[in-house]
């Protein structure tokens, strides 16, 4: 267990990845935590699709203003040089390709990219989706950041999602708490392995057939 | 002599009529013309169509006029919140109906009916359930799917200032989703912290135009900020959110810069 | 031909028929006049279609300033009140019917209410469209400000344009230097007739068989 | 650390290839990026698409860019001016390529490719010769016709001020076509009269925010308020314009409210 990235050693290790310029929408919940992660002095201009481009951390205590949260409702602040727009802008920007990066949870990714994170098909549930299907669309890269297995014990990295899908091929890259994988023409690509997990191992978790980057056999 | 201004809530909101389609806006609470809605509660309208991009949290606002009953259909993208028990119990027990939109959809047809625009193709929602059933269409080698504008008979919107010609400002992302809004319907009403005189907004920086705004009402600062009865949210962690400083409130109020 | 509204007269006419409160789109050329004869007191609201309401008169000599002006490119003024747009969201305000009025002028008129005001259609022109187009269709009422007659004596209210169109059944009424008329579903009704112009000398001009509104027996 | 601005026109230029799309904002003289489209010429890019409102006037900007020979084609809704000599001769001559796009359908379809609308239907030009053989559709008992995106490689547009990120406020009637222009092409270039530091420019008033845009380079006050070289168009009266007086020059660029 010990081996496996908690969430907060897994949102360094994605904002590790993030270039330095880059624009990027973190979603909402867990990708959120990549925004306290990001590399001292490297400036990544953070998009909130409720209409924000340079979002700043959480206020201190006290300082909350409500007229000013980011995408799951929750207090932000402004860094010098934000800009404020109304929701279709802040879509146009996210659909027309402006962004570079988006991060999201999922329930299931599949090897095609094909990704599912608004509902789990539950016929008694509420539906409500949100940006999650404009957002999944609505970047140069779209990375995935979530535990390999879910409670249950299944894996979300699957052949072919059965739950319901949020986007088509979209996703790039899956950061979990075992492994970077890459979506690629032949399906997932494992790009690091974290601790002392193994390919063997990945491949009998999610049963799929797995391949290695090259970078993965250096970096060990 | 053009006046938008009205002298009280109740004119604001008069007119509008039982099963009329009223858009509101406002992400979460930022931005919810609360003082409006609790208006349209009084003047007692019911069956209405709501067009929002939630369905209310907590006990105030949205979920208040779903608690009275008012409310027949709701257009929205996320309806589910961990306050949207009013919505919730009304959508479980049958009690109204829901039209399920991506935020993007969402603001785009809302944008659209306001410029006249027939339709439009958006690749959001491709390959997914909200796909079925509707026109699909490649365009250089792309899927898109057509989507129609939406419109409403009156809009309920809140900004920070207007004149007496219905140019509007906001503040933050209590911005979102109304200068659009403010677009797409017959009426659009407006609630405002504060009237100034013509010519007092920057003409660089006024977001709606008053040729959008057909009534505006002052409110004086809003509700967290006058009395105390703060209502937002939570923080990042979960928290409920404190009620702002009282030097925060004094800036934001002052006709300070913003 | 004293009887004939001049063109100052004319604007004069137009504008005493614009209400207070009005968002109003004057269109390049002789309409713009319009704008000199608005009655004094009276809150008129210009839009310009290159991005600004509240449009003010012609600065004074001195006072220019080339990053403002209309959609003739001359050199225009600010009001108090006055807001700046880009062009997309102008003519999204256009095109989506939130104009109370546009005035324009013509070179042809149909009973059905098409406009032909872009092109003569001459094999040798360089074709220029503008805004033309979009205005046609972008008001609740369109207004044409016009001669009745070409500087040839060819009547510019017809059957059937025979120039290229600019917009199908989109204008509501016509000022002329002899007569006000509106577009009904008979064809050209008068509104009103200027100096000792006749109803039968208005036939003859136009060889339309036109009507006469019960307001216009009236106010003669 | 972001920092956009660069250091001259030819860097702010460097590499437009023959053969590119390119937008260049303005209306008229109004936003026109005229040191930008000097540097243009200068780096020696021919057989140019050019997507602009207009095609020049007089003899300098666009109208020189179109007299070096360096355009192949031009898309823009109203190529004829008093002063369009330059134009009028490439094109009678059958030197360059005119597409004739309404003024408003030129606007939303440069906005649609910014905002990756796949296509959207208008009304404007329903029953005109420019609808021949296009895409007709009825929607709601209104006939519209089907219009698609317009992108290109670089887009020169002029603003007032900017900060290292790219953000850009305009003045007056010069926004114009700039702010969709922005988003529409891979590489955007913004001439300002002035960059600002960080922080300097209100959040609420910010038109174009930097996502938009690549290089911004700063040119100081326009040549016509900063050298005398005037080069406005004509009054109401269709007179020259004069130039601005220096009370007002010396009010319009000393960093004043706009």
């Amino acid at each position: 267990m010990t081996d496996r990235l908690d969430r907060d050693a897994l949102a360094r290790r994605v904002a590790a990845d993030i270039p330095d310029g880059a624009y990027v929408n973190l979603g909402i919940g867990a990708p959120t935590l990549v925004a306290d992660h990001l590399p001292p002095g490297s400036e990544v201009i953070l998009h909130t699709e409720n209409g924000m481009l340079g979002m700043g951390p959480a206020p201190a205590p006290g300082d909350v203003d409500p007229d000013l949260v980011n995408a799951g409702k929750l207090a932000v602040t402004e860094l010098p040089g934000a800009a404020y727009f109304h929701h279709a802008d802040s879509f146009g920007m996210m659909r027309g390709g402006h962004l570079d990066l988006c991060i999201l949870g999922a329930f299931q990714v599949s090897q095609t990219g094909d990704l599912a994170n608004w509902s789990t098909g539950a016929p008694d549930a509420i539906p409500a989706v949100g940006g999650a299907m404009d957002l999944a669309i609505g970047a140069k890269d779209v990375y995935v950041m979530t535990d390999l297995l879910t409670k249950g014990g299944e894996s979300k990295l699957v052949e072919t999602c059965s739950y319901p899908l949020t986007g088509l091929g979209c996703v790039t890259r899956v950061y979990t708490d075992r492994a970077v994988f890459d979506v690629t023409p032949e399906g997932f690509a494992v790009r690091e392995l974290f601790g002392t997990t193994t390919l063997d191992e990945l491949r009998e978790l999610t049963g799929l057939s797995l391949t290695l980057l090259p970078l993965t056999e250096e970096s060990r | 002599m053009i006046d938008k201004t009205v002298a009280d809530l109740r004119e604001a909101v008069a007119g509008i009529a039982d099963g009329a389609t009223v858009m509101v806006g406002g992400f979460g609470r930022a931005g919810q013309p609360v003082e409006l809605i609790d208006a349209l509660i009084d003047a007692g309208a019911s069956e209405l169509t709501i067009v929002s991009n939630n369905a209310g949290g907590g006990d105030l606002g949205l979920a208040r006029l779903i608690a009275e009953g008012r409310v027949r259909k709701v257009v929205c993208s996320f309806p589910r919140q961990t306050d949207s028990w009013h919505f919730d119990r009304a959508y479980r027990e049958g009690r109204l109906e829901l039209e399920l939109v991506p935020q993007g959809n969402l603001a785009e047809r809302i944008r659209a009916a306001g410029a006249g625009i027939g339709a439009f193709y958006s690749p959001t929602a491709v390959g997914t359930p909200l796909a079925e059933g509707r026109e699909h269409r490649e365009i250089d080698g792309r899927t898109y799917l057509l989507e129609h504008p939406i419109r409403a008979d009156v809009t309920l919107i809140s900004g920070l200032r207007a004149d007496r010609w219905g140019n509007v400002v906001y503040r933050r992302t209590a911005r979102n989703f109304a200068p659009i809004m403010a677009t797409a319907a017959r009426t659009t009403v407006v609630q405002v912290d504060e009237i100034v005189p013509l010519g007092a907004l920057d003409p660089e920086a006024i977001v709606t135009p008053g040729i959008f705004v057909d009534r505006v009402v002052a409110v004086g600062g809003r509700r967290w900020l006058r009395d105390g009865a703060f209502v937002g949210g939570v923080d990042l962690q979960g928290e409920p959110l404190a009620a702002p400083t009282a030097e925060l409130a004094t800036a934001q109020t002052a006709g300070g810069d913003r």
